[in-house]
């Protein structure tokens, strides 16, 4: 394994693949997201770990997202996510409503190679209804005891961006674990990274407690910055709000959203309008 | 209220402060507090808490760097709270109900709903896993409080052969404490904030609930709470909500 | 939470505590075990997490273990855990014989607050039959595909030598992160620290990805060497082999393991021979 | 053996070495090669094939530092096979037998056995998940491979309808290198070590057997690779098994 240009990690994720990504606190691999925009990738299975924004929107906005699965999709304190909000309501997105645990059980589920995992509470939740691979059984541990099944999740690509990465490809997430699970759980791991580490992040004790070993990783891609206007907790940087501010407000419909694209000088392959 | 709050002495206090210390009096005694993200009014509260227990009480603000101590990735959360660590959560609504229903999918038929929302984020658990659950929601109208929501999130009560160890306990609005009462699954009046009458609140309330004639009014700040808001709180929530912090405390 | 003497610190495992102890190369509390032998502790459930040796044996020979729940116990290269063998042989150890990743699951199981986990393997050993609360079931997501569930382990007490901890209470385990798991399965958790890290282990993102939060930490004692004659992931030292061979040696007697105890001066409070 | 192996050139070699190129020769394709721990001779044959694979061949010996490349707890090993990563796994056995059922609890009846033996660590769960696990036991006797192990810690073989991905493939020992046929659960004799009969291998295995009348020789060490394990083997291995490693190298 060794570096490879952004446009080369972006060409692994195929159209229909189902893709995890991470919640905008956790390294969202934004101009990856930019790369797939102009590629025109369609049919995404997007699997929010747990929640998305910004990322989500741009690709529901641009078409190329088919399925949707969150537990939250929104810009945070911005406000909602206006092309998901509008897509959603025309129902134009197949929607896989969940909530935070159940996704990290999915996922923790594909990370044990079991097909599914128990999780309390939820009952009683419209979610229960709405999943059709949500099943309750009764507890064989208790008695008169229901209990919620949900399925493995396992995404053909995990796909963000990290602080630190060596020549190795192993890649240094820190406490962000959820990066590491995503890890496991997928066949594909695609990271861009903000900065080469000089060394082997697994030989040092300290750095290793916080690393993805190389074998989890399919491709890393050296993109300093590849994570603006969001913030990213390996350099403790904060959203860009202006930014995110005149997104919501342009995305609001479907011109300013196009027009947002332009500014960012963001062309789009074969646009699905 | 911030001008010349009713029931108060000399004190003067923002309507941030009253509400951050009308949710502390519900969490009292809780060890640990989890707060979502971008709520800075029950931050606000949880730290009044900390402040109060001389930082024996734990607060873990969800998205901030300074008060997020979990370090197994996004599943601690839910995990820790499964354990029986988490006492107390706060949670918002786009729509609460009488029964304490809570929607945050969407207002609506569901799936092509009038108004989606972002979803029901860890509501669909935490509301059955953490023992005090605090609804907070400022806006106090028949729009929010609602007969039935549309879309349940997650549940106020559960059939008793159903494992639940938590549960909302309280409602708080910019008018009202409501307790919720799980075995009736019905909102009991608790106070009504200095300056409004019951009459306002059965007004603004879309959903039945239990009161006495003369319910009591909600104490406003003491000195001591404003003190440690405008001092401990403060400092420590301002790298997490700048401008909120100059506009509720004025500092 | 601040640093408490080793004696309080084990004062607070009770007699029937159900115990949850590392393997040989992820931090033993030797010095812990020392002073609970030295109290005479009774009727211990030892959880292996998920293979034990010399603690298990030396609590075993001493009359303190009433259950073993284990995937092994040996002595890794030396040979055989002799007061385990013959306790074992004579049917005066309720062994509860499990398979490490049964014993992983279990703990990931309390962890999560789920009352069992599913796990794949294992059908068709001689295992499943032994243990009660192990059951099978048809996967509900599957066809006439039988899969082992195994319940929840709650542990009483963790119980571990850690590297570092600060005054806070928060403890730094690096790439071991069963112990952090024993940690979030368990009520308790008793941690004999090998060096006072000055500063708050949370606040330095890199240590902050190997540190076990102070709130999932009932107590620390300072107790640097701890470990031995263990060897410990902490400083890279290696177990004491000549130690070892010595007692494995002198153990395969009860009059010999007698002698070793009293060579190395532990008195043993009302022996129940 | 290493004094003058019987079908060899001008090779000398010592048994581990012979032994360490067998049980690579099992695994040559392996991407991710996992040892357990005090396990010298499967270490030597996993970092052989590393060797000969230019480093993209994977090893991990689990209780060594240097080839412990996890990082997530005891739990990932376990996991890590789950996800279909793990390749091939080299595990030994107190008892063998014919179905190449393993045995690492007791000899005897249990609980009481007449020996107790460790417990059956992982081999429970990985004969089932690893596709080429390789059985190695150096004593070939009757005690060894029996008609039947006295405890199954791990199955040779599952019914048609168990999920199972993985399983036995090969035992070898210092007489021997078997083959597992799983679908009619027997083993079938691949070939016999250089110096030895197949009277002999009749004589000191407990249980049946496919074999053809003359079985092949199994092929000595090659020059190459005799160098590499001298080298870049026994380099990587010396600071795991230091004492191993001047016995079996003699370096």
């Amino acid at each position: 394994m060794s570096w490879q240009p952004l446009e080369q990690l972006v060409a692994q994720i195929d159209d229909g693949a189902r893709v995890a990504i991470p919640p905008d606190y956790s390294g969202v691999a934004m101009a990856a997201t930019f790369a797939l925009l102009s590629r025109g990738v369609r049919d995404l299975h997007l699997v929010a770990v747990p929640q998305a924004g910004l990322q989500a929107d741009l690709l529901i906005g641009a078409g190329c997202v088919k399925i949707m699965e969150a537990a939250g999709v929104s810009l945070g304190e911005i406000g909602l996510a206006p092309r998901f909000r509008e897509w959603a309501q025309q129902g134009r997105l197949q929607m896989m409503d969940a909530t935070c645990p159940a996704i990290q059980s999915g996922l923790q589920a594909a990370e044990k190679g079991i097909p599914f995992m128990p999780i309390r509470g939820i009952l009683g939740s419209d979610l229960v209804a709405l999943r059709d691979q949500w099943q309750v059984i009764d507890n064989p541990y208790g008695e008169d005891d229901p209990i919620l099944l949900v399925p493995a999740i396992r995404p053909d690509v995990a796909l963000f961006h990290a602080p630190l990465a060596d020549s190795r490809g192993n890649v240094w997430v820190g406490v962000r674990r959820e990066l590491m699970l995503m890890a496991h759980a997928s066949a594909t791991t695609l990271v861009t990274v903000e900065e080469n580490y000089d060394g082997d992040l697994l030989a040092d004790p300290v750095y290793a407690a916080g690393t993805i070993p190389h074998f989890y990783i399919t491709g890393t891609s050296l993109a300093p910055g590849g994570m603006r206007p969001l913030g990213f907790f390996g350099d403790g940087s904060v959203t860009d709000s202006e930014h995110l501010i005149r997104y919501e407000k342009l995305a609001r419909s479907e011109e300013g959203f196009f027009q947002y694209l332009e500014e960012q000088k963001i062309q789009l392959a074969g646009v699905n309008q | 209220m911030s001008a010349s709050p009713s029931a108060s002495g000399n004190l003067d206090y923002s309507t941030e402060e009253f509400l951050a210390v009308t949710l502390a009096e519900r969490v009292l005694d809780a060890g640990h507090l989890v707060v979502g993200a971008n709520s800075p009014i029950p931050a606000s509260a949880a730290l009044l808490i900390q402040s109060q227990s001389g930082g024996s009480a734990e607060v873990t603000i969800l998205g901030s760097r300074e008060f997020m101590q979990f370090t197994d990735g996004g599943k601690e959360l839910f995990d820790f709270a499964a354990q029986g660590r988490m006492d107390a959560f706060f949670v918002g609504g786009g729509q609460i109900d009488g029964q304490a229903n809570i929607n945050l999918v969407g207002i609506g038929d569901y799936p092509g709903s009038k108004l989606r929302l972002p979803g029901s984020f860890g509501s669909a658990y935490l509301y059955h896993l953490v023992p005090n659950v605090v609804l907070f929601r400022k806006e106090h109208s028949r729009r929010v409080l609602v007969p039935k929501v549309d879309f349940v999130s997650a549940p106020g009560t559960s059939p008793a052969n159903q494992y639940r160890v938590g549960g909302p306990r309280w409602l708080v609005t910019e008018l009202v404490v409501m307790e919720f009462n799980a075995e009736k699954a019905r909102f009991r009046l608790h106070s009504i904030h200095p300056g409004h009458t019951l009459e306002e609140v059965y007004d603004r309330t879309g959903f039945e609930f239990d009161t006495t004639e003369q319910p009591p009014i909600t104490p406003i700040p003491s000195a001591d709470q404003l003190t440690r808001l405008r001092g401990d709180v403060c400092r420590a929530l301002a790298p997490v909500y700048p401008d909120f912090c100059q506009k509720a405390f004025g500092v």
